[in-house]
């Protein structure tokens, strides 16, 4: 299958994931310039993490009225897995392609580790792979990753298995001390009413390979690939 | 005036009044006479004011550059050494790693956030000026001690600002350090390092050449930022300086700066670039300037063409500007328009602003007119400024208060040096490009080079005011074993050190002393280690009302991991800790010392460098061999808290015996290059064969057990019994609030 | 050419941590202060014809989802500001 | 209880990153704009007696190196401010 990675400028973990799909799941990727208006012949599209625009005005503000905006539109419309990670998350809730928005940390600092997350939705192509209440290990490094959305908009995340990944402890358990940035219900992660589009804080590519200190990120990625070819 | 060799620029700029400049050009009288005897007329006021920015000491190096020549710059692998944006040296494969540190001072003093920020945008450009990627960021601070609500608010404005760039720009910060002075407080500290990487092929460098090429001017726009910024830093911070020096604040824009390095990175690919170099102190000048005297070719700038973010922009400030974000490229007529294209599409600049010429001269027209005609040669080399050293007397003996040893280890590990530095680390992206195998908090990162596999790179960055002021020379020495000593904890081995030198004014004999000890201290450890420096930077004039600075050397140094896959995991089973190494005791220059004593003691006891060789091979034979589970230097805080570090890192408890008086010169001293290890039973006999073999001393301190911490004498009179919880609040008492 | 300055502002009940250590950070200083609210502050110079300022702010400037905002035609306030600073 | 609200610009000259971004975000969905400027808006509560306001910008909300501000007494805005947003 064929993978696209979108590069805004500003982008800066465009090459991680570049570089986890080809060179640790030797998968086909098309590097997408944000300039590009089409997206046909992929198969899921990554937004990757980083600084899109400085960030200026509002996290993945400006990128979201970057002309590939569209297309990502169209292909998600058309059902193609598409997955926003840390700033790939801020464009796509920016973009209306998902609910609610992130704001400031909440104790304003850019923050870099190791966090745990519970899978709390295995109904997307991103989570196919795993269970409900599976925890996985991955590093998030963001300033502005506090989800937030309205009390009716996250009530209906819950009831419709919106919320994908949620901030817990490595046993699993959701709770105040766990959750790095003060997000609502400590949603780290949330995907649309269709399920294909996801975007989540913490970082797949960073925790894919063993030296780096977890596998569990590969998992993400991986379970597209089933998506994609129809199992489970 | 007669024999005028060149016609003076003429239209627009008036002529400087012969005699004496005005204060404000940052010339001494003789350096003024030397201008007008070289050029046989008197300078225009514009020419005036680039050489107040060339000839000062920040950009020309008056008072440091023949106490420089004494660093060991050659090695095996070394392409390219000290005179270039930064230094490159080989590391198999086709690939260079590019090596490079700069000081950030006195903007940091000024506006912490903003200071720090261009400092860490400026060291990426220079790594990116020799056509390498910007992989890994360290960052070495100092400020007033933290009790202060003053300093803790600089310090969280300093740490703002690096991860504010840093992390922008996708650029991961992977280790550091922190100290405190009273000597810091008004003139803190911030020198960033940064590691690139290059193909060797592809290595290029700040030339002007061939003559007939064309200047690209490439980035971000030119605005009135930091005007006059070089010669801002080599003069000595007054308390009014933060209202006064407003024009020589520059602020960065982190994305422009990383559409740069991606611009430039591709702009390199296509093969059509002749020569870079960024443009910061001294800006345009200084950069066309000096690519036009290592070439030993001329420059004609056109500075009407020169993409400006305000209109009505003097000459000179076109010409001096030390906005950010900005490049300078050498490319032939004909790949103009390639190369303008790759930096259009990322959103910037690209303009051509001069020529090559081959007649050694510097010049400048503005519309119709020239406004600068200058020897190249005669701007980028400022007279030397000689000073004579007088020696600085030892420090006053020492006076020590009786400290029971608990309180002192409890103290200790609540200082700014020793206390854990998550708070700081941790608002940095120390992760991006996925190399980073060993994090933070450890005694050297190490990142992978996927590149050159399984190899890695192991980076540490330390100084010690400490040490230096009560022996420059040993405690310069000293800075660059422990920055050795670090890297042999990663089982690197050295490939090359990057410095920078901060002191106060050169011009006070024993500071001028202080500072030719401190360099022979790196000469003669470097020559030993086999490690060259391959560059660095001088910062001076680093006093506050309250005086100067400790004298601070800081080393930077890099180091070739055969194989990152060996980072040893630490077995759960019963382990040993094990000392390698010899100590002198005493406490000279000790952060104990500092805490506890009357003043910082003389006796700093010198390392020898022939034993120091001995352990550091030795200890990084055992990590390579994963003979050891954990290796960690003895430093700050001396054997106690080693100790102590080594127990949190794997949070576990100990019992440790020690062989000889348990006093505090044995607890606390920080002499001798030592290396307390935590080995599995099983690797005992192994680490005693490798120490016999490097005829290094080896001890059994004791094992690893138990929550509490406990330090015993031979007669089993117990001196420390603490439960770790206890030690690990104290070292996690750092503050470093957002600002 | 028109100038239109408009002040964004989070809504009320939305969490404003940047005004909370704002608060926080006067406190520290001596400053006896009630309430912080941080917001942004924007100044456009539009075209004759520009579009509605209106739209731009419910399509890009602000996230409705959070924040609300004030639009003021006037003069260029900025090269003129006060403020003690030069 | 008093409001003063505070309106932190950067001095002319100074680069303004976010407002260069924000323009091209602007041109980008289609609007004309010429220039953006952006700046900070802050809403302070004070107890009577309080503080110098211009006092408060000098040390702690504004950079004096880079900014300038203006600062204005008045009714609280926020809580009613207006927009579309519901
Ligand atoms: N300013 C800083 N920025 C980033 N990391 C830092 C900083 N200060 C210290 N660290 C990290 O914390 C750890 C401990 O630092 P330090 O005590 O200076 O180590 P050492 O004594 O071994 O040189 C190191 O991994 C170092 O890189
Ligand atoms: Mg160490």
């Amino acid at each position: 299958m064929i993978w696209g990675v979108v590069t805004f400028p500003g982008s800066n973990c465009d090459r991680d994931c570049v570089h986890v799909l080809r060179h640790v799941l030797a998968q086909d990727v098309r590097e997408v310039w944000h300039e590009e208006r089409s997206l046909s012949g992929l198969d899921a599209v990554v937004l990757p993490g980083g600084f899109s625009y400085g960030d200026y005005l509002r996290a993945g503000a400006i990128a979201a009225t970057a002309p590939v905006m569209d297309a990502v539109r169209t292909a998600a419309g058309r059902g193609v897995p598409v997955l926003g990670i840390c700033n790939g998350f801020q464009i796509l809730t920016e973009a209306g392609l998902l609910p609610g928005t992130l704001l400031r940390n909440r104790h304003l600092r850019f923050i870099c580790r190791d966090v745990s997350v519970r899978v709390e939705s295995a109904r997307t192509p991103f989570t196919q792979r795993l269970d409900n209440g599976a925890v996985l290990r991955m590093p998030i490094a963001h300033a502005e990753g506090r989800y937030t959305a309205s009390p009716d908009v996250l009530r209906l995340l819950e009831s419709k298995r919106q919320v994908v990944f949620r901030y817990c402890d490595p046993d699993g358990q959701v709770l105040p001390a766990a959750n790095p940035n003060g997000a609502a219900r400590a949603i780290a992660g949330v995907c649309n009413r269709a399920g294909n589009v996801v975007g989540l804080m913490p970082h797949p590519e960073r925790s894919a390979e063993g030296p780096l200190g977890s596998t569990d990120g590969r998992q993400i990625f991986e379970s597209v690939l089933l998506a994609i070819a129809g199992v489970r | 005036m007669t024999g005028i060799a060149h016609a003076p620029p003429r239209v627009g700029v008036e002529v400087a009044p012969e005699g004496a400049p005005a204060g404000a050009s940052g010339l001494s009288p003789e350096e003024y006479a030397a201008v007008g005897a070289a050029l046989r007329r008197a300078p225009n006021t514009v020419e005036l004011r680039c050489f107040a920015v060339m000839w000062s000491e920040h950009c020309a190096y008056k008072h440091s550059r023949e106490v420089l020549r004494r660093l060991p710059t050659r090695g095996a692998g070394v392409l390219q050494g000290p005179g270039e944006n930064a230094g490159v040296v080989e590391i198999g494969g086709g690939w260079a790693l590019v090596w490079k540190m700069e000081s950030h001072n006195h903007p940091s003093a000024v506006d912490p956030y903003n200071g720090a920020a261009t400092g860490v945008g400026g060291i990426i450009r220079d790594v990116l000026a020799m056509g390498a990627r910007p992989i890994a960021l360290l960052d070495s601070l100092r400020c007033g001690p933290l009790d202060d609500a003053r300093s803790r608010r600089l310090l969280a404005g300093i740490v703002g600002g690096i991860a504010g760039y840093g992390n922008s720009i996708g650029v991961p910060t992977v280790g550091g350090e922190l100290a405190v002075d009273p000597g810091y407080r008004d003139n803190p500290l911030v020198n960033v390092a940064c590691l690139g990487l290059v193909r060797t092929d592809r290595v290029v460098r700040g030339r002007a050449d061939p003559p007939g090429a064309v200047l690209l001017y490439a980035g971000a726009r030119t605005g009135r930022d930091g005007i006059g910024g070089a010669a801002f830093a080599s003069a000595v911070l007054d308390e009014r300086a933060e209202y006064e020096d407003r024009a020589a604040v520059q602020i960065g824009d982190p994305f422009a700066g990383k559409c740069l390095i991606e611009a430039t990175l591709q702009a390199l690919e296509t093969g059509r670039v002749r020569g870079v170099q960024d443009m910061g102190a001294g800006g345009l000048a200084c950069a066309a300037a000096e690519m036009a005297a290592r070439a030993d070719t001329g420059v004609v700038l056109d500075l009407y063409r020169v993409p400006l973010r305000e209109r009505d922009m003097a000459p000179h400030e076109v010409l001096l500007s030390e906005s950010q974000e900005r490049m300078l490229l050498v490319t032939s007529p004909e790949d103009v328009e390639i190369l303008a294209a790759v930096y259009r599409r990322w959103g910037l600049e690209a303009e051509v602003v001069g020529r090559v010429t081959d007649d050694g001269r510097f010049r400048a027209q503005f519309d119709d007119a020239l406004v600068v005609d200058l020897p190249a040669d005669l701007l980028t080399h400022a007279p030397a400024r000689h000073v004579d050293p007088v020696p600085v007397p030892d420090p006053a003996p020492l006076a020590a208060r009786g400290i029971a040893a608990e309180h002192a280890l409890l103290r200790l590990l609540a200082t700014a040096e020793l206390a854990g530095k998550a708070p700081i680390y941790e608002q940095y992206d120390h992760m991006v490009q996925v190399r980073t195998v060993v994090r933070p908090g450890r005694d050297a990162a190490v990142l992978r080079l996927p590149e050159v596999a399984p190899a890695g790179l192991a980076l540490t960055v330390d100084g010690n005011g400490r040490w230096c002021a009560v022996d420059p020379y040993g405690g310069a020495l000293a800075t660059v074993l422990e920055a050795a000593a670090n890297l042999a904890c990663a089982g690197a081995v050295p490939l090359a050190v990057t410095d920078c030198l901060n002191f106060a004014s050169p011009e006070d004999p024993q500071v001028f002393w202080t500072f030719a000890r401190a360099v022979e201290g790196i000469a003669d450890a470097c020559r030993a280690l086999g490690v060259p420096v391959v560059g660095g930077n001088v910062s001076f004039y680093n006093e506050g009302p309250a005086g100067p600075i400790l004298p601070t050397p800081v080393v930077a140094m890099v180091g070739l991991v055969p194989d990152v896959t060996t980072a040893p995991t630490v077995p759960q089973d019963d382990n040993l800790l094990v000392l390698l190494g010899a100590a002198d005791s005493g406490l000279g220059g000790s952060l104990y010392a500092r805490e506890f004593c009357s003043s910082l003691a003389p006796g700093f006891h010198r390392p020898n460098l022939h034993t120091a060789g001995r352990t550091l091979s030795c200890v990084r034979e055992a990590v390579q061999r994963r003979a050891v589970a954990l290796a960690h230097d003895v430093s700050d805080g001396g054997l106690a808290a080693a100790l102590v570090e080594c127990c949190l890192i794997l949070d576990r408890g100990a019992s440790v015996t020690l062989p000889g008086p348990v006093d505090t010169g044995a607890l606390f001293g920080e002499e001798g290059t030592r290396v307390v290890c935590v080995v599995s039973p099983d690797d005992l006999t192994e680490l005693q064969s490798l120490a016999a073999t490097h005829d290094v001393p080896l001890s059994v301190l004791g094992h690893l057990e138990g929550d509490r911490f406990r330090i015993a004498g031979p007669d089993e009179r117990v001196a420390v019994d603490l439960s770790l919880g206890r030690l690990r609040r104290a070292w996690m008492s750092l503050g470093c609030e957002a600002g | 050419m028109r100038t239109v300055r408009v002040v964004i502002t989070l809504k009320p009940g939305v969490l404003d941590a940047p005004g909370q250590a704002i608060r926080q950070g006067l406190r520290a200083l001596g400053f006896a202060v009630d309430e912080v609210r941080a917001g942004k502050y924007l100044e456009l110079a539009l075209p004759h014809g520009a579009g509605d300022v209106e739209e731009m702010c419910a399509r890009f400037l602000a996230n409705p989802l959070i924040e609300t905002w004030r639009i003021e035609e006037g003069e260029r306030q900025m090269a003129t500001a006060g403020g003690t600073a030069e």
